[in-house]
């Protein structure tokens, strides 16, 4: 109640001089997805071979000088691929992420702040998209036309719709139970403010953890869709891509599937722990202490 | 309870059949038919169009539409044009293959997933806490189709211990039955395990924080029964209801580790309806497979409802 | 009495006391001290805290919130969490120190010797399990009882405690008891395995009034029939009042001040005691009069305190008190207080502002001079949650939340709601504000539809209504600036100049005690009382002739609510402001309201002028409301309490909304018809079925009112 | 307790010896994998060598292609021809019995040629039987075609996979219950798990079959296959994947056992469709193409460079012309000559699923580079290329199993009026049209010889497309089993199999 000692607020500091005390989490996420990062934007640049440059008498070559992480069986060198893969993959997953939040947060709002019977049709149409299991509604989008990345990234992107818009109908509903909003209405502002000024910068915290742990679901389902062919096209060198060629040589040559099952492994270990970091950094709860 | 009940399968109902129509459509949508899949390669149009008369494929939508959703409604789902077959039994004996591979993945998971969150929890910020999130990590890092491949390799190729792909009967026998069973549960444990795990520790936190378990332990009861009695049982809700999300999804068919361990069950069958431009086939499955899946999610819901004594009465208010 | 300050024994050897032989104390606490720990630091709860409680005593540990009094009840009990550790000190238990048993002897003393009930009934008890179960499993646990033979004692426990249908009560889950019968099974619980030591935190803060009531009566029953001792945690002086002998005065996480309730809470020798039990809102109290308030708020420390912890807020402090730690100084009958200034101000009260010039005195002018009412309320209905499903099992009549009200606030009228949870009286307000639509009836302001308007999309008519609402924290916008947030109202009223808005901002918060400078924080970096006035400062910028206080108070210590009281009560002064006074804390009303509403089930029970509601005739609801009104020592004679009956149905249907409970229930006419409403002088009305006559027989709850014309009209 | 100690000791010894456990069964019993679903079991419609293999295994044609490529009697013990070409009988063993126990008559092999005619019934062997005038039974052991055409390969067509004599009283539930004449009865498809057979006691060769039972189960994962050989899990695979050939060699308990076909992949382009409607520009792509280096990447060795769908093993093959070796440069010229002297952009389209047919894409994008032309591989589902690419896209992967004589094998493809080329290709060289028809009633197989060496050298100038080889049939099979021999027509051949 009478709180004498007002808490530090934690977005008035600047982020290096609170670094000590950020999540470790968070650091570690940083540093992990740190360099591919670096790969996705440069990863042709820092690539010793092009990535789908085939050399017949050097196929199926295990890691060593010339080629690190060895060679697939057109001969074409596996570290160059997963390094340009990066950008395939990644952009895969925060694309549709972005994409599920462009379309979700505004129906979440609407949903939640409108009510009624817009609101109705709105979770009822969710409740549709979402008795579909994920991946099923994936291939069917796909089904439909003949597969590409971009497809992919579009299916997923709807696929994941239907959660954005929960969680923000959700939040969205409980801060409208918020005495701010109903202060908001008593001066006599109109619903565009409420939603944009007063609610929308609420629900971005939860949203932005949410959305990292989006991220790595859609990198592991575009992953999947490329892996059963609906993604990602030869002779690009997306990861799920390229796990799946690699199935038949997995036994001959297994590090054709091992470069990029790491580089993925170390993609969404990296996005969970910056989520969990920011879940830390963000929860009003855990000021100070995590 | 029984309203609540009854209304939800209105809702599911109501579902269904704006999904079959979707259904429908998305697949007549679909490029490619049935008519020239079936004629092959470099068939004549008179042939397409013999074939598309014979199907009922000239009809208007609406028509071919009323003619199928009646069907469903007497319980008929049609026949495969590709596999000329009455649907219903293929669909029936792939997501009987389904449901075992759910059930046993999701026994395994339940107890070990649970048991480790629990521990976690219990053992907060402590080195078997640590050990729990590290493995889980691990287990949603890494996809599932490559901890497929991994085992497949490990499994089938150098250990030589276990079939690695195919489904054997249970008439042929316990042994090969449950032998063909383990890679693919063990892949989907790996993919389950970690989320239901962390969930447990997280709601489990968030119990052992209440007033109630504090009260228990303000009347001397053993830390044993504060954790089993008094915080398992709110802690278990909303794993519950993952739980039987996750089973809606292996019911409906994880296309993936299906495909690796060439296991007959929805997710393949699905992909072969697809590949082969089955639409009746497609329309079957994927309604099947949703219906399974909301079914999964309203027994969830039917599920909280019950284990928690709050929802269960105060439904009909509510 | 009390010596010189000097450096002394901070624990007082009570018990080698020779002057007054009394037996060893049950539990004694010598030198407890607990601070929390996290990265960024340590945070004192505790410094050096000793008290003792003698058999068959009840001690009342008080103080306001985060005086540490919670922590200490949980230290005693091992079950403080969240980083809490106990630095140092004793915990003597019958002689034993707590702190050197292991962990399973501390496990087994507890809900055995040592039993606790907590302050929230609604979350303490399992959801998941029935209450019979939890009830059974100490007995189960400490005394070995089979399952079947605890069931049998569970019942006799259940009944003990007052519940009349103890079988289907055991069977039942927590959530379909009310927060009464909650209570209730808790306490069975602690009674169990018949304990020596009861630990209550806040045992009846989270329950209505009336209720509160029974509780409070019940625990001094069965600390007296079972000769148990305890330790009542709470921050209401009034209920400490009623059943504690000795009290201990907390502040800071330092004990201030100890003794005989009666002595305490009469005469309190420590400032900050003193300013405790001035601050209390009394209905008897002269409401012409500004309440005494302590200004600042309470104080938190991280390490031993280096000065008296109150001398900050201290009206009497000196140079002395900011530079070195108090010590306890006691006497021989177990008094103690920890100020060297003790003795010189022992005759000194707590500092009269009107008296010191800080504030004016309320102007005797009368609302109702004035013409035609600014709010008129005609038949308002309101009921929740009705549907018109196609599906015909979710067809819902839906849950009557005001059920016909009509009411008149007038231009500078102050009208209070008096209601418990459940009541009505916050829909009302939102009625009034055209936040929720009314299903019946109208709500005309100033002569306009209010509702109609706000849907039209006219807003001008609605910014004139404002509303000041209970959480302080949840009504300011986490993510906006005090300055922001009170800028948006003045934007709106077309005010384009930014400069000229910054200067209103500022005026706005000098004008409830605010620095300007405020106007840059974040609503997280004020306290709660300064964040309410921030509230206050952003309703008054819309330039509102009506505010809505929906609880503006009540979630606020006694010290500061003083001070928001006299603040509201001084705008509505200086700008003529209306106010609906929503609370359910009848003494709270009686300070500010001009009229009462006493609402009940959704009807209003009683109307009129605040001084003909308290005295007779009364509502039988207005009745109990009143004589449940703790009062604190040497405010005059207690009267006899009218403890009601727990609800047990929802209020509803043809009848009086208050038949269920009615202590003077007259038989089947009151569940079946309406009350007439009988009308007194002064628009003094009640509607009962008992006649006029019969209600003005009773004698009067404040009879010190009843004689003395203390309150106008 | 005990019990349930039991029951835990018998799962875990189980899971842990599957491997071998796996192995008891029948002694009989040959467990085969293939490696695709079959969409069905009726021969009319197949299209798929799995569906073939189950063909071969059920039913039996009234000739049969044999090992050597020569046409062989099987249900018919013989047959004439007109001198004219235009009339032929055939006679019928006596005796040979449905699986139904209903006795093979000369209507059944009039049905089952009418139904293929019938466009309805959409096979893709409807195209052979255009040629068949008019047909009937003679007697219930004799049934006569009339041709519109002379035609000196007609016996030839009854040894065509979707030719399978059927029971006329049972077409209808051939899809899931087919009833044949073959050494294997059906006994349960389960789709996408396993197709079971058992032993035809009534089989007309006598002795044969030696398996009681085969079980074909469906494996499309290529490592599962292998693993699954390698357990004993499985006896035979079928058509092993070519990734696997070094490891199933490598293990002394298996064999593998191999043949060279006239099956082929080609690089199509479509004639009418620019730029490939240009023959410098066609000849250009033929030339930059590497075929012995492709023959590597995408078969990894595992066929023969060739001209045209003409195999190398086939003594009609023309052995004076060059394979080509790969001239980006020459090809770079010939584009220039073309009006390309920069090169140009095109979408090549490969079917999802087929991996030497994706890597022989890969590969066409990697040789065309340096000639300048720039290929983006799209992949698309099987169902999609038959419907919008195959006939219609300019360029494309696509591939066709050996057909039962060289006159099937070319004539459809590279004459002007043929069934695949105005499907394919559409190309047209009136040249090319006169050898082809001229081959078709040549008197010799000297003059036929020479007249398909002529055919080769034409179709590698005008190029209509690029064969860059045929395949080599494998399969992969456990030590235990004997008497299996792979056939160039990549039929499961099981009569004379048996296993230890």
């Amino acid at each position: 109640m009478t709180d004498a000692t007002p808490v530090q607020s934690a977005p008035s500091r600047g982020l290096l001089a609170r670094l000590p005390s950020l999540p470790v989490s968070l650091i570690i996420g940083i540093v992990l997805l740190a360099p591919l990062v670096v790969a996705a934007v440069a990863g042709g640049s820092l690539a010793p071979y092009p990535y789908d440059e085939m050399n017949i008498m050097s196929r199926l070559q295990p890691p060593g000088a010339d080629f690190w992480f060895g060679t697939d069986e057109f001969g074409r060198d596996v570290f160059s691929r997963t390094l340009v893969g990066t950008g395939s993959s990644l952009v895969m997953g925060v694309a549709a992420t972005a994409l599920s939040l462009l379309a979700g947060v505004p129906l979440g709002l609407i949903a939640g702040y409108k009510g009624g019977r817009v609101g109705e049709a709105i979770m009822r149409a969710m409740d549709v998209l979402m008795s579909f299991p994920p991946i099923l509604l994936g291939i069917l989008v796909l089904a439909v036309t003949p597969p590409a990345q971009w497809k992919a990234i579009v299916a997923i992107g709807i696929v994941y719709v239907p959660q954005v818009v929960r969680l923000t109908r959700a939040i969205t509903l409980e801060l409208m139970q918020e005495e701010f909003i109903t202060a908001a209405r008593l001066r006599g502002e109109s619903a565009a403010y409420i939603l944009f000024h007063e609610i929308l910068p609420n629900i971005w915290p939860p949203l932005a953890v949410e959305a990292s742990l989006r991220v790595v679901f859609a990198i592991l389902l575009g992953a999947s869709l490329s892996f059963i062919g609906m993604g990602a096209q030869p002779p690009s060198s997306d990861w799920g891509l390229m796990i799946s060629e690699a199935r038949p040589f997995v036994e001959q040559a297994p590090w054709i599937a091992l470069c990029p099952g790491f580089a993925l492994a170390t993609a969404v270990i990296g996005i969970n722990l910056l989520g969990d970091g920011l879940r830390a950094l963000l929860d009003p709860r855990n000021t100070g202490a995590h | 309870m029984l309203a609540y009940t009854l209304t939800r399968l209105v809702y599911l109902a109501l579902v269904l059949a704006v999904m079959s129509v979707l259904v429908f459509l998305v697949t007549q949508a679909m490029p490619g038919d049935v008519a020239s899949m079936i004629a092959g390669q470099f068939a004549s149009k008179e042939v397409v169009d013999a074939i598309a008369v014979k199907l009922g494929l000239d009809q208007p939508l609406i028509v071919q539409y009323g003619h199928w959703a009646a069907g469903i409604l007497r319980g008929d789902l049609g026949r495969s044009l590709v596999l000329e077959q009455p649907i219903a039994p293929i669909l029936l004996e792939a997501l009987g293959r389904s449901l075992v591979l759910a059930v046993v993945a999701l026994a395994v998971v339940a107890v070990v997933g649970i048991g480790l969150g629990v521990l976690a929890a219990v053992r907060r910020g402590k080195l078997t806490d640590q050990l729990v999130s590290g493995v889980s990590y691990l287990g949603i890092a890494v996809p599932d189709f490559f901890w497929a491949i991994v085992l497949v390799l490990v499994f089938g190729s150098y250990l030589k211990l276990l079939p690695t792909g195919g489904y054997a009967p249970i008439t042929d026998g316990f042994l090969p039955w449950a032998s063909h069973l383990v890679l693919p549960v063990v892949t989907l444990v790996l993919m389950l395990l970690a989320r239901i795990a962390r969930l447990t520790r997280s709601s489990m936190i968030d119990v052992l924080q209440t007033n109630y378990v504090k009260f228990a332990r303000a009347k001397g009861m053993p830390e044993s029964v504060v954790i089993l009695r008094h915080a398992l049982k709110n802690a278990l809700l909303p794993t519950i209801t993952v739980l039987a999300i996750d089973f809606g999804l292996i019911l409906g068919g994880v296309v993936v580790i299906e495909t690796i361990f060439s296991y007959p069950g929805m997710g393949r069958l699905l992909l072969f309806a697809i590949q082969r431009h089955d639409l009746p086939l497609i329309q079957a499955t994927i309604l099947i497979v949703s219906a399974a899946y909301c079914l999964a999610n309203l027994t969830a819901d039917l599920l909280y409802a019950f284990v928690n004594p709050k929802i269960r009465h105060g439904m009909r208010a509510s | 009495m009390m010596t010189a300050p000097q450096a002394r024994p901070a624990v007082s050897p009570v018990v080698a006391s020779a002057s007054a032989p009394k037996p060893a104390p049950l539990l004694d606490v010598r030198g407890l001290t607990i601070s929390y720990g996290n990265a960024r630091g340590t945070l004192r709860a505790a410094s050096d805290v000793g008290f003792a409680i003698r058999p068959g005593e009840v001690m009342g540990l008080v103080g306001e919130s985060g005086s540490g009094k919670s922590t200490i009840a949980m230290a005693i009990l091992d079950l403080l969490g969240g980083g809490g550790r106990v630095d140092s000190g004793e915990i003597l238990f019958d002689g034993t120190d707590l702190r050197k048993l292991p962990a399973s002897e501390r496990r087994a003393l507890r809900g055995d010797r040592i039993a606790a009930v907590f302050q929230d009934p609604f979350t303490s008890l399992n959801p998941a399990l029935t209450v019979g179960r939890q009830i059974a499993e100490p007995l189960i646990q400490h005394k070995g009882l089979s399952p079947r033979q605890a069931a049998v004692r569970v019942e006799d426990l259940l009944a003990e405690v007052g519940i009349r249908d103890p079988r289907r009560v055991a069977a039942a889950y927590p959530h379909e008891l009310s927060g009464g019968m909650q209570q209730r099974a808790l306490i069975a619980t602690a009674l169990g395995c018949e304990p020596k030591l009861l630990i209550l935190d806040e045992p009846t803060t989270a329950l209505d009034v009336t209720v509160e009531a029974r509780i409070i009566e019940l625990l001094a029953k069965l600390c007296d029939s079972h000769k148990l001792s305890a330790l009542f945690v709470s921050h209401n002086l009034g209920i400490v009042n009623r059943i504690c002998q000795t009290v201990t005065v907390l502040y800071g996480g330092v004990v201030v001040e100890t003794g005989a309730t009666g002595r305490v809470l009469s005469r309190p020798a420590h400032p900050y005691a003193k300013g405790l039990v001035a601050a209390l809102p009394r209905i008897t109290a002269d409401r012409r009069h500004r309440l005494p308030s302590i200004p600042g708020t309470v104080a938190k420390l991280s390490g031993s305190p280096a000065a008296c912890v109150f001398a900050p807020r201290c009206p009497f402090a000196e140079e002395t008190c900011r530079s070195r730690p108090q010590a306890m100084l006691t006497d021989g009958d177990g008094d103690g207080v920890r100020c060297w200034k003790a003795d010189a101000l022992a005759g000194t009260p707590w500092p009269d502002e009107e008296a010191t010039g800080l504030r004016r005195p309320r102007t005797g002018e009368t609302a109702e001079t004035r013409s035609a009412p600014l709010v008129e309320v005609d038949h308002l209905r309101k009921i929740y949650g009705a549907s018109r499903s196609i599906l015909p099992w979710l067809r819902r009549a839906g849950t009557v939340a005001v059920e016909d009200v009509s009411f008149t606030i007038g231009r500078g009228e102050v009208v209070g709601v008096v209601g418990e949870s459940g009541s009505g009286k916050s829909t009302i307000g939102r009625a009034l504000l055209a936040l929720t639509e009314p299903s019946a009836g109208t709500v005309l302001f100033d002569g306009a539809d209010l509702t109609q308007q706000v849907k039209r999309g006219d807003q001008t008519l609605r910014r004139r209504a404002q509303l000041v609402f209970q959480n302080s924290a949840a009504s300011l916008n986490p993510r906006k600036t005090v300055g922001a947030a009170m800028d948006r109202p003045l934007v709106l009223a077309g005010r384009a100049d930014a400069e000229e808005r910054r200067k209103t901002i500022a005026g706005l918060l000098t004008r409830v005690g605010l620095p300007a400078a405020y106007a840059d924080r974040f609503p997280h970096e004020l306290s709660g009382g300064e964040r309410q006035r921030v509230n206050i400062a952003r309703a008054l910028a819309t330039d509102p002739d009506f505010v809505v206080c929906d609880e503006a108070v009540s979630a606020l210590d006694v010290s500061v609510q003083a001070n928001i009281l006299n603040l509201l009560a001084e705008l509505r002064d200086e700008m003529g402001l209306s106010y609906l006074f929503i609370t359910h804390d009848i003494a709270v009303v009686s300070h500010i309201a001009d009229r009462v509403l006493v609402v009940y089930g959704g009807t209003i029970c009683e109307e009129g002028p605040i001084g003909r509601v308290l005295r007779p005739p009364y509502h039988p609801y207005t009745e109990a409301l009143l004589s449940a009104v703790p009062r604190l020592a040497g405010d005059g004679p207690e009267a006899p309490r009218i403890l009601l009956e727990d609800a047990a149905t929802a209020p509803g249907g043809r009848g009086c909304a208050f038949a269920a409970r009615c202590p003077r229930k007259l038989g089947a006419v009151c569940d079946e018809q309406a009350p007439p409403v009988h009308e007194t002088a002064d628009g003094h009305r009640i509607a009962c079925h008992i006649p006029l006559a019969t209600l003005a027989e009773r004698a009067a709850v404040f009879p010190e009112l009843a004689d003395a014309d203390a309150l106008p009209r | 307790m005990m019990m349930r100690r039991l029951v835990a000791r018998t799962v875990l010894s189980a899971i842990l010896l599957s491997g071998t456990a796996m192995a008891v069964q029948a002694a009989g019993t040959l467990k085969v994998s293939v490696d695709s679903n079959l969409n069905t079991l009726d021969p009319a419609k197949m299209k798929g060598g799995q569906e073939y293999v189950a063909a071969y295994l059920i039913f039996n044609g009234l000739t049969v292609i044999g090992h050597d490529m020569t046409v062989k009697p099987d249900l018919a013990e013989r047959w004439e021809r007109s001198d004219d070409l235009k009339t032929w009988t055939f006679h019928l063993r006596k005796g040979v019995k449905f699986h139904n126990g209903r006795e093979l008559e000369a209507e059944d092999v009039v049905a089952t040629i009418a139904r293929i005619q019938d466009k309805a019934t959409g096979s893709t062997a409807r195209v052979n039987f255009e040629i068949v005038e008019s047909m009937k039974a003679l007697d219930p052991l004799t049934v006569q075609f009339q041709l519109k055409s002379p035609y000196a390969g007609f016996a030839e067509l009854f040894g065509e996979r979707q030719a399978r004599i059927v029971p006329r009283d049972a077409v209808d539930t051939l899809a899931s219950k087919p009833i044949g004449t073959g050494p294997f009865e059906f006994v349960s498809f389960a789709p996408g798990d396993r197709i079971v057979l058992k032993r035809n006691p009534n089989y007309f060769e006598p002795g044969l079959p030696k398996l009681d039972e085969v079980i074909v189960r469906i494996l499309p994962e290529s490592s599962a296959q292998v693993a699954a050989l390698t357990t004993g899990e499985l006896d035979l695979v079928w058509n092993l994947p070519l990734e696997a050939i070094d490891k199933v060699k490598a293990d002394p308990k298996l064999k593998i056992d191999s043949v060279p076909t006239s099956t082929w992949d080609g690089v199509i382009m479509n004639n009418t469709v620019k730029p490939f409607d240009d023959p410098r520009v066609r000849k250009a792509v033929a030339m930059a193409l590497d075929k012995q280096a492709i023959t590597q990447i995408a078969l990894f060795g595992n066929g023969t460079p060739t001209h045209s769908p003409i195999p190398p093993s086939h003594p009609y093959y023309n052995k004076d012309l060059k394979i080509a070796k790969g001239d980006p440069a020459g090809a770079k010229k010939l584009l220039a000559e073309a009006g390309y002297p920069n090169g140009f952009e095109v979408t090549l389209h490969t079917p999802a699923g087929r991996a030497t047919r994706e890597r022989l894409g890969l590969a066409v994008r990697e040789l065309l580079k340096p000639a300048g032309i720039t290929v983006n591989v799209q992949r698309v589902p099987f169902d999609v290329f038959l419907k919008d690419i195959e006939g219609k896209a300019g360029f494309y992967i696509d591939g066709f199993f050996s057909r039962p004589t060289i006159d099937t094998s070319v004539y459809p493809w590279y004459h002007s009026r043929g069934s695949w080329n105005t499907a394919l290709w559409s190309y047209s060289n009136p040249k090319m049209d006169t050898l082809l028809d001229g081959a078709r009633q040549a008197k010799s197989e000297d003059e036929a010889k020479s007249l398909y060496t002529q055919v080769q050298a034409l179709a590698v100038e005008d190029s209509p497309g690029v064969i860059p080889y045929v395949i080599n049939h494998i399969n992969g099979l456990s030590a235990k089993v004997h008497g299996f021999h792979s056939h160039p027509m990549m039929f499961l051949d099981l009569r004379d199999v048996s296993i230890d």
